[in-house]
């Protein structure tokens, strides 16, 4: 359906309710949705499924979600930093639960929601703990793990620019989780440097196509839509 | 558009054109909407969605923004639809590869995909890719990936067969496409419901129709309808 | 490994041996790599098996590797065309096995090939002949199909643009199979318009990355890489 | 390099140091090969690849043609290796998101692969992501898909554990990143080739030795080698 060009982080994250699972796009900093965890924070969501990469770095806002006890269970593949103390804490305390995959299993099976797949076998992971107690079967000569797709009700990523459909595109190693989430959450949100006019992105070098992304906003940056005063800011901060 | 049921006395019209039927499936798409035409009757409906709907074209074959057929001179054999006819692209179309838009279909974001038939069934099961024949040279293409990907499925097609038989049918007898994947049935004469998600004892509901009776539509169809 | 910047389709193409299993992109003509095939009707390897989408329209390339019995067989999803004569009289000769795919599962068991994926479950065919025999179970209350992946030793693709080191970028809706292919197959030769020095093709927006392609190959275009004539043809007509 | 057995006898040299380490690894990698380099001690390597090898950097967070760190005021926080440092894009880079990524690691496509080890078996099986230590809180990141995708996964480590435990051993007692998966490990006192592609017994087999005989590592490690 149509994007929602939103003002603020906090219209553009929209509804997220209580036990909602939560995509949160980034590697570490990079293409981290910053502001939309914010957005998130004031909210006010409680007893969430947050699936990311990582569980937060220092003060950063995940890890402040974490540290507010707003997150139920963390599906991620590297939780531990050295900068993860908020997260180490609530894990220890027994008051976070961790399901532990694979980096390329968390992409996959994110990709196999959005792409409407009942899962798929693996080699990443056989014999190891993280397969524990998982049909196997051995392909072509290959032990391999079935592994289940992963789906959200929301998902928040970070991208570069997009245009008036909801069409984005990512900078550099920014694009990490973004392009798989945005296809994996009933809601998609992408918070952008600028909105562009529908048309001046390259159909050829669209990363996700509009029809995946539900809210855009540009945080701390210009939006440029027809229609839309020059100049206009949506930011949550 | 009323999903009341045709009462089975007077008859309500007349049979729909081609141009008609078209425009009645138009009519039945949401602003804003992703959708999906299926090769041959289908593809009229293209010209039936009013500008400024925000209704957004996807073919199979890697295009989301698809807009109408181009002059002549400017038709491009690498900008086609997935009846390899060709096409032009819309201001915020994106281009993406074969398992990238089949991703798109199957994994439920499409809002409505239309489809032609050569059977479906009350249950919802659809046949339109063989016609059985033996010694018939079979093909598939996206058919089957369409009728359970998108959010809701709809077929549009004449209710008839050319020799009067009827495609709506309590159970299919021509190969499958797929298994309870049609909600909605837009033909000459009736708009039917059909599928999983009917109510009651699974009768398949009449929602309009044209030029025929609910009890000379339930007769040609040998069946009883709600 | 360094890709060959072939000046010909012939030489591009390479030792395909008899026997070996052979992509073909495109989507009836748009993106039909048509010199490569032609080399490869030139070249003489036989009893191939095809991965294609199309067998064949009129008098095409592909069309003639059929008619002249250099295929044993074909695994595609819409080979019947109203000018596929030379399949359609191949295959009611007994002379060419069919196996029938749908084109979602298509694309999707050559990508889990490239992605050394044991396969997966798939709603697509449920029910219908197309999945007669297959393992199904029901996930998430939706009854799905097992499909296995698809490799090939050789893939032919036609793309719009390649860099010295391989980058392809396509054009229009000539993409279809042509990314997926390239990852597929232990061989990837991509016919193209024309080949541009390393570093002109944007990051961003380079559809398959030079490690999946071994050879490019520039069509009745101009090749400008570093150290190449200017106007230097690479074509097998 | 020799493949050659190292005889029981003389010792040879003295212990690499990690830069002499990281460019006996080096000189491993074929010109023209995709390689990733895992986290920590294997990133050295990257400094001791030829100019002109063709040799292309893989980083698992999304991107192919790696360059080496930018100067400090040149970094860009979007553009990072796995290991969360910045670096840059070399002519010829291309970005992909992370299923693309994994795809690539898991279909074989990246010829060499350089990981680090707590352990690692003679059977090759690799342990690199878990101290196993009770209430230490657990991450694996890309470690088991690195290990299982490439073509050649090796391992670079120093042979011993700072308190003299043996890494290599006949069976790994910290938990599994994979199976099988290891061919070779380079360490400070020998190159020793392991596996399940070893011939013979599979006993790991001894390529060469920095300072060590080959009696003395058999004693060091308490395993018999080929």
């Amino acid at each position: 359906m149509t994007v929602q060009v939103a003002r603020t982080a906090l219209e553009a994250v929209g509804d997220v309710v209580d036990g909602s699972t939560v995509m949160i796009g980034g590697f570490g900093p990079a293409g981290q949705p910053v502001e939309l965890i914010e957005a998130l924070l004031e909210q006010g969501a409680a007893g969430l499924v947050v699936v990311s990469n990582n569980a937060g770095n220092g003060e950063d806002a995940l890890a402040r979600l974490i540290l507010e006890r707003r997150v139920r269970k963390i599906v991620c593949s590297f939780p531990r930093q050295v900068d993860s103390w908020h997260f180490d804490a609530a894990y220890r305390a027994g008051e976070i639960e961790l399901e532990l995959v694979p980096q390329g299993n968390l992409a996959e099976r994110i990709r196999a929601a959005g792409a409407g797949l009942g899962g798929f076998f693996t080699p990443t992971g056989f014999g190891t703990p993280l397969a524990e107690g998982k049909e196997t079967r051995v392909v072509d000569g290959v032990p391999m793990v079935f592994e289940a797709p992963l789906a959200a009700d929301v998902a928040l990523v970070k991208a570069f620019r997009a245009d008036g459909v909801g069409n984005l595109v990512y900078r550099r190693t920014a694009r990490n989780f973004g392009p798989v989430m945005a296809t994996a959450a009933r809601r998609t949100v992408a918070q952008v440097r600028e909105v562009v006019p529908t048309g001046s992105i390259d159909p050829e070098a669209v990363v996700t196509p509009g029809i995946y992304v539900d809210a855009v906003v540009a945080i701390d940056s210009v939006t440029t839509l027809a229609g839309a005063p020059a100049g206009a800011q949506g930011s949550a901060s | 558009m009323s999903a009341e049921t045709v009462p089975p006395g007077p008859r309500s019209g007349s049979p729909l054109s081609r141009a008609e039927l078209a425009a009645r499936v138009a009519a039945d798409i949401a602003p804003g909407s992703y959708v999906n035409l299926g090769i041959g009757l289908p593809t009229l409906v293209a010209d039936h969605l009013p500008a400024g709907s925000g209704i957004t074209l996807h073919t199979e074959n890697g295009l989301l923004g698809m807009g109408p057929s181009p002059e002549a001179d400017a038709a491009d054999p690498e900008l086609i639809n997935a009846g390899k006819i060709p096409v032009t692209e819309l201001p915020g179309a994106s281009y993406f590869h074969q398992a990238d838009s089949f991703a798109m279909m199957r994994g439920g974001h499409i809002d409505v995909c239309v489809l032609g038939a050569f059977q479906v069934s009350t249950s919802g099961d659809l046949a339109n890719w063989s016609t059985g024949r033996p010694g018939a040279v079979p093909a598939v293409g996206g058919a089957m990936d369409l009728a359970v990907g998108a959010r809701r499925s709809v077929v549009m097609m004449t209710l008839l067969t050319k020799d009067g038989q009827p495609k709506l049918v309590e159970e299919c007898t021509l190969p499958l496409t797929g298994v309870g994947c049609v909600s909605r049935i837009y033909s000459d004469i009736a708009v039917i419901d059909v599928g999983p998600a009917l109510p009651g004892d699974g009768a398949a509901h009449v929602v309009e129709t044209y030029g025929v009776t609910h009890g000379e539509l339930e007769e040609l169809l040998g069946l009883r309808l709600a």
